[in-house]
């Protein structure tokens, strides 16, 4: 009970700890606009942590983020080995694959009007696509290893990569195709000096989406079969064996993974369309 | 009536008529009963679904009921209606397998989410390492919910159940005479299947224990019924199939295949098959399931009023 | 595909137009546009015709919708007239533009966010295959002329509205065009910079002798500029008037407040008048 | 009408491509079924043609290609295959009858609709935090983007376990996790939305001197509605995911995941493809619906679709 | 919360300056704004002092980013000086909103889309708790007073810019503020539409007896429009010239081509050029 009482203790001091900081006049700072953020995580673990020890939570239900911490730290071996396999194997080759023939897909479609008007409508139906019904096929289809879950990730981001590249290659506004015709320019030149340039933001948000769903997509194709290593096979093994802490030491492995690859596609981004409204503030 | 809670470790389908019969025939309601059945699925871990309090009682297989146990989550068998195992390997006979020995440098597909104890125990039995191809080891594929891995060829041999996942192999248009099976049982790494288990602090109240009682009468009631009445008991579960997936033919074979695994078990747990399972997990190498002798992982006290 | 939405070959009677006097630059004869919209047709150009010689600079005046840009265009060759004949120095007007035979400047500045102004005035130049060092020569030369020496490296958005419009300009005038179609190069910009922006117009004209076609809203504009006048009225677009303009080519800021210009003016707003229904 | 001759043309250009997949795809199971039939094929044991390529052998028993179109069990069914299943299983079975993919798409649409009813409710009421409070702004926005890196389906056999425990059970398991996965577009959407009038439009509401729940009603709200319906068209496609997924744990009793999970519990890839195909209609029609209540409120409020 | 980012109760001194005299409805002294950015200070406003009478037509003019806006925000509250003083109808200026003291007209219509042209009248009623008739009452009233009587229920997208503008300001005057404030209001119309549009703003104005702040990049509309004319140079933004206006009250439209209207022009002009450094 004195935990209970105390979890609402912290998390009272963490918002109210946040709300001064939010509302002080250093609050465009970088450091507070960490800070922020951080402590309100820190309040969710630290209440987490109390109520399960308060209500004495079963450690098959819900571990208590300390002991998620003492599993990942001595973990790491394993961690490190199921990472690899997921997502650089995985995710990774899938992300690159997809996104890849999505773009190259893009630019064919968007040389011919009947092409998009065809293709686009069929592809935003074959998005809707559950995968988790694509993914037994996949398996069936490209065996047990990290290729059956590049395939699902590429089935994944492929036409959400197309629907914005697309779109972005129409971006461009009347009058400046029509600048490009007035200096008679062919096809490609106006495609690399116009058309490409203009598209960016838009296949940036194509990449910044398809992050986490390759994350995903790759985790979720190994529970319809894979070899004896990686985050989804450790995942069901581990609820199966009711090591809850494993479990969630791989989810905080996924969304630091998952952070990290957005954090690093967002970077990117902002270098390459540093010129764009919304990146300039 | 009193409210019981089942959980099943897999899908509606024949390996659970005894359940389904004393639910559709009425037994549970003529003990006062009131028995909410929940089927499993591949992502379900019935221990799991009892340790939060969302069963009272579940069906579950003895290695993972263990190594739960082991885990700190004090299971205890209450009734074992399941005398022997289903469990077996299924191997093409083409790619050269004939002995357990011949199973070194193969790829094996096998079921996980707590359903690798057996397999793990034989193989470090055998002295073979499942940790990928080689002179000494084999390679483990975690098999999905089919067959396809066989089918397809992506592995040498896969787990398969007598009464379930070895039908779909010879449904599928594959012949007996081409593949090859080791069943646990005949190997000597059986492991009990298929028994009832709760919670050992609930055991300490008299109205669960009663409870509990008048269930086990009436699921053995079931299972005796569905064992003479095989095609009766794979329509009634074929009614409780919610998913429609279900064959007649397949359930009503299943149903057959089941009964001669119930068959010789009254329901009470033979402490021989109990010493014989923890034997078996217990040995073998470096990486036993479980590591040291389960205390009170099992009791008569339920089925020896149950069943006189 | 895409990129050609409204130009075709155009036509080949007007192809096989007579040819016009020697100095004679532009020539529009009975110019009919009609677009076809979903709303049905609407008639855009109507009977225009019209010459334009070596060196004039030509304004275009007249209310909203009157057609001003579509004639622009039709001799830009990105819309195709659908009746009469247009001749762009003695050329089809599409053949003047694979000719690179005039320079466009927008109402909007226009420039590529992503390029800097130097490099934004290069995008002609490495399209039409200008080789690297001419390249430099002539934006080098082109800032000096819109007075943008040293701003070559920083991006548009870092520029002020005037000045992002004489990049636009200079980058017109980078590549060797005779001709410079304006198209309310000036509307978004406010009255003081414009002013300033029409006295440079008009000394670069003088120094370059460039035919120049211009498109504007406003009759002091107009008028400070122009050689000739073109007052234009809607639905369907007709000229309504051409005037010639009395005023000598050397033109201080404060001609406008002369009897000469006031009267100019004044003739242009009644025709404008004339010309223009309700709001 | 041109777009229509388009997407035609395009659908039978996939569909003869598909025709075309299915004969290498097929080969190898079609080859030995004929081999127990006792026919002649080239290689003659299975064991042989297992690391052989799909296109030598279509080309070394071009008599069986005909069969890799109607195989029972294909590895990749011929596209008749598949409408007719989706033919009888919609049309012919009673709509009450399991059997019938109408009773299942019925039940994945009940837990789809609910888990979109709260996701959507939850996204707006956050969202509405989200605009009017700093604090929350700069403390729940980054982690509800982490919280998206997180596998669903790993936390969705915990989630029904854990509702179980609190006694939950049937459709709520499923609409939380469905709920779950439609409530960050709508968030985002949201307060993409509400931060939609700009710094004009919030000072002619000050000019008139308006408290913060006027300026919600009379401005925020109304000039949100566009990103709120471009968000819901994503979020209840999350949504019908989300109910899909949420149904492989619970038992796989009922609905299309069911049928999905049963499917290729069976290895009846027919049934999966046109399980796959019920919910991809599924959840085009719903994004169409959406798109059809979008028209009707926008126009209603005068804004132009 | 987010509604009031800029404004905060204005700082005691201020509100504490001596009333100013009976008909002086807006007084500012020695106002000076700096506002804090990233990219360092910018002293957007600096020890200007004006007066405004009762019944005054006071236009601002001056280059792009002189403070014109900005002074005009200080005096809605939309913004706070930060130094000297100002006062609005006595009161300090947050009060002065509080108290519903003005209307501001923005530069586009800015109408909301959703809302019918009657709707949107109603919008600052609604928000001021006017009963239902009295609200109907008034939207008659003023769509009558800028001429768009039966155009109540037309969304404002069927309308044209101008007609969007009437409506805009007849928002403004729907409720009884006797200052309005209006920022460029014309500043996106075509010259035609916008003659038209100031030849009935001054007629709404002698009518209505309003005080009206005005801002402009337009000589002749600061000039026909006036009472006052502000000439406003940047860096930090000053006041350059305050000119009266010696024109009659009443104004044809060609009054602008008066030799009086065309001095005063003139002195705007010059007064602008002196403070116009380079764009
Ligand atoms: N691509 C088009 N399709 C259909 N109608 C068009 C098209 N372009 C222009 N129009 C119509 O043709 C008429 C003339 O348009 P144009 O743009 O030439 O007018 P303008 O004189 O340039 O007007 P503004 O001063 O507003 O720029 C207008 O009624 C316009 O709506
Ligand atoms: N919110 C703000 N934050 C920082 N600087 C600002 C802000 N508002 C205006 N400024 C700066 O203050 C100066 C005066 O701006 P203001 O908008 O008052 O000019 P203006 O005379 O209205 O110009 P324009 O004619 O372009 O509308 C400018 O340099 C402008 O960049
Ligand atoms: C993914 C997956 N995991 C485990 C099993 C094992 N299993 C649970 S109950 C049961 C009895 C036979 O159906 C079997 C074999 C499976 N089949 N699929
Ligand atoms: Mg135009
Ligand atoms: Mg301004």
């Amino acid at each position: 009970m004195l935990m209970v009482v105390l979890a609402v203790l912290v998390w009272c001091l963490g918002w109210w700890l946040n709300s001064r900081l939010a509302n002080s006049p250093a609050s465009k700072t970088r450091a507070v606009q960490l800070l922020v953020p951080a402590i309100f995580g820190i309040t969710v673990l630290l209440v987490w942590e109390l109520l399960v020890r308060g209500l004495e939570v079963s450690l098959v239900i819900l571990p208590a983020p300390s002991v998620i911490a003492a599993r990942f730290a001595s973990s790491l071996p394993i961690l490190w080995d199921d990472f690899a396999q997921t997502i650089l194997k995985g995710a990774l080759g899938g992300y690159v694959i997809g996104c890849g023939a999505a773009f190259l897909t893009a630019i064919l479609v968007d040389r011919s009007d009947f092409l998009r008007r065809g293709l686009l409508p069929v592809g935003n139906f074959v998005a809707a696509l559950p995968i988790v019904g694509t993914a037994p096929i996949l398996v069936m289809w490209f065996g047990f290893d990290w290729q059956s879950k590049a395939a699902v990730v590429v089935v994944m981001v492929f036409f959400p990569m197309l629907v914005n590249t697309v779109a972005g290659l129409r971006e461009t506004s009347a009058m400046q195709r029509d600048l490009m015709q007035t200096y008679a320019a062919s096809y490609w030149q106006s495609f690399f000096k116009l058309r490409l340039p203009a598209a960016l933001p838009f296949v940036f948000n194509g990449l910044k989406i398809s992050t986490t769903l390759a994350l995903i997509g790759a985790i979720v194709a190994e529970f319809f079969g894979s070899p004896t290593v990686g985050m989804g096979f450790r995942i069901s093994t581990s609820v199966g064996q009711l090591a809850l802490d494993m479990v969630w030491a791989e989810i905080v492995v996924a969304a630091l993974a998952g952070s990290a690859f957005y954090g690093l596609v967002a970077l990117i981004e902002k270098s390459f369309t540093f010129w764009h409204p919304s990146q300039r503030g | 009536a009193d409210d019981v809670t089942l959980q099943l470790k897999w899908v509606t389908q024949a390996q659970f008529a005894g359940y389904y019969v004393a639910l559709d025939k009425g037994f549970y309601e003529e003990e006062d009963l009131n028995v909410t059945i929940l089927p499993g699925g591949p992502d379900i871990a019935p221990t799991q679904v009892i340790a939060g309090g969302g069963a009272d009682v579940t069906v579950e297989w003895m290695p993972a009921a263990l190594a739960a146990r082991e885990k700190g989550l004090p299971l205890v068998n209450i009734a074992q209606p399941f005398k022997s195992s289903g469990m077996m390997l299924t191997c093409w006979k083409d790619a050269g397998i004939e002995s357990p020995e011949d199973l070194k440098n193969r790829t094996l597909g096998v079921w996980f989410f707590g359903n690798e104890f057996p397999f793990m125990s034989w193989m470090s039995q055998l002295g073979i390492g499942t940790d990928g191809k080689g002179e000494n080891s084999v390679e483990v594929l975690k098999q999905g919910f089919n067959v396809d891995p066989l089918l397809q060829r992506q592995a040498d041999c896969i787990s398969t159940m007598t009464y379930n996942e070895y039908w779909q192999v010879i449904d599928a248009g594959v012949s007996p005479d081409e593949l090859v099976t080791f069943k646990y049982e005949d190997q000597g790494v059986a492991t009990l299947e298929d028994g009832l288990y709760v919670l050992e602090e609930n055991l300490e109240n008299p109205e669960f224990t009663d409870k509990m009682e008048r269930f086990v009468r009436a699921s053995m009631k079931g299972w005796k019924y569905a064992e003479e009445n095989p095609d009766e008991a794979a329509e009634i579960v074929l009614d409780n199939d919610a998913s429609g997936a279900q064959t007649e033919t397949h359930q009503k074979r299943m149903m057959g295949e089941i009964a001669k695994l119930t068959a010789g078990s009254n329901g009470a747990l033979d402490p021989a098959d109990y010493e014989r399972t923890v034997e078996t997990l217990m040995g073998g190498g470096s990486d036993p399931v479980i590591t040291k002798q389960p205390e009170g992982a099992w009791t008569h006290a339920i089925t020896d009023a149950a069943l006189k | 595909m895409n990129m050609e939405p409204t130009t075709q070959a155009i036509r080949p009677e007007a192809a096989a137009s007579a040819p016009a006097p020697a100095d004679c630059v532009i020539e529009a004869r009975n110019l009919d546009l009609t677009f076809q919209t979903d709303d049905g047709p609407v008639h855009a150009l109507k009977d225009v015709s019209l010459q334009i010689n070596k060196g004039d600079f030509v304004s275009f005046i007249g209310p909203s919708g009157c057609g001003k840009t579509t004639f622009l265009r039709c001799i830009a060759a990105l819309e195709t007239p659908t009746g009469g004949s247009l001749s762009v120095n003695g050329m089809t007007p599409d053949e003047a533009r694979r000719n690179r035979a005039y320079g466009y400047v927008f109402q909007a500045a226009g420039l590529y966010p992503w390029r800097t102004i130097a490099k934004n005035i290069k995008l002609p130049l490495e399209i039409m295959g200008y080789s690297k060092a001419e390249q430099e020569k002539r934006v080098n030369q082109v800032l000096e002329l819109v007075e943008l020496t040293g701003f070559g490296g920083k991006f548009p958005w870092q520029l002020s509205g005037g000045m992002q419009q004489r990049a636009s300009i200079a980058r017109a005038l980078a590549f060797d065009a005779d001709i410079l179609l304006m198209d309310e190069p000036f509307g978004a910009l406010d009255e003081i910079v414009r002013d300033h922006l029409n006295e440079q117009l008009l000394k670069l004209w003088a120094r370059t002798n460039k035919t120049i076609g211009f498109v504007t809203h406003s009759i002091p504009e107009a008028v400070y500029l122009s050689t000739k006048i073109v007052v234009m009225s809607p639905r369907p677009g007709r000229i309504h008037d051409v005037i010639d303009s009395t005023l000598p080519k050397e033109r201080p800021l404060d001609i406008r407040d002369s009897p000469e210009f006031i009267e100019i003016a004044h003739r242009v707003r009644e025709g404008l008048r004339a010309g223009h229904g309700d709001d | 009408m041109k777009s229509l001759v388009a997407v035609l043309t395009v659908v039978a250009a996939i569909i003869a491509l598909w025709y075309a997949a299915c004969v290498p795809m097929n080969i190898k199971g079609v080859l030995d079924q004929a081999e127990r039939a006792g026919a002649e094929v080239t290689p003659a044991t299975a064991k042989e043609r297992r690391d052989m390529s799909e296109i030598g052998l279509v080309a070394t028993n071009s008599f069986a290609i005909s069969e890799t179109w109607v195989q029972e069990r294909p590895r990749l069914p011929a596209p008749h295959q598949v409408a007719v299943e989706l033919w009888e299983t919609t049309v012919e079975k009673k709509i009450t009858s399991k059997r019938s993919l109408v009773y299942h798409a019925q039940v994945t649409l009940s837990a789809t609709l609910l888990g979109f009813a709260i996701g959507t409710g939850l996204g707006i009421l956050l969202a509405v935090g989200i605009v009017h409070s700093r604090v929350m702004d700069m403390s729940v926005m980054p982690w509800a983007i982490v919280s998206q890196t997180i596998p669903i389906i790993a936390l969705a056999p915990m989630i029904i376990v854990v509702l179980y425990s609190i006694g939950v059970q049937g459709i709520i398991p499923k609409a939380v996790i469905s709920a779950y996965l439609s409530f960050f577009p709508v968030v985002v959407g949201m307060v993409k939305g509400l931060r939609a009038p700009d710094a004009m439009q919030l000072d002619l509401l000050k000019t008139y001197n308006a408290n913060t729940n006027q300026g919600f009603w009379k401005l925020r709200l109304p000039s949100s509605m566009p990103y709120l319906f471009a968000s819901l068209k994503i979020g209840i496609a999350a949504s019908l995911v989300g109910a899909i997924v949420g149904e492989l744990p619970t038992g796989a009793v009922a609905g299309l995941g069911a049928r999905l999970l049963a499917g290729s519990y069976y290895g009846q890839t027919v049934q999966i493809w046109s399980a796959l195909f019920a919910a991809a209609i599924l959840a085009a029609a719903l994004v169409a619906l959406l798109g059809l209540i979008e028209k009707l409120v926008l126009s209603r409020m005068g804004v132009r679709a």
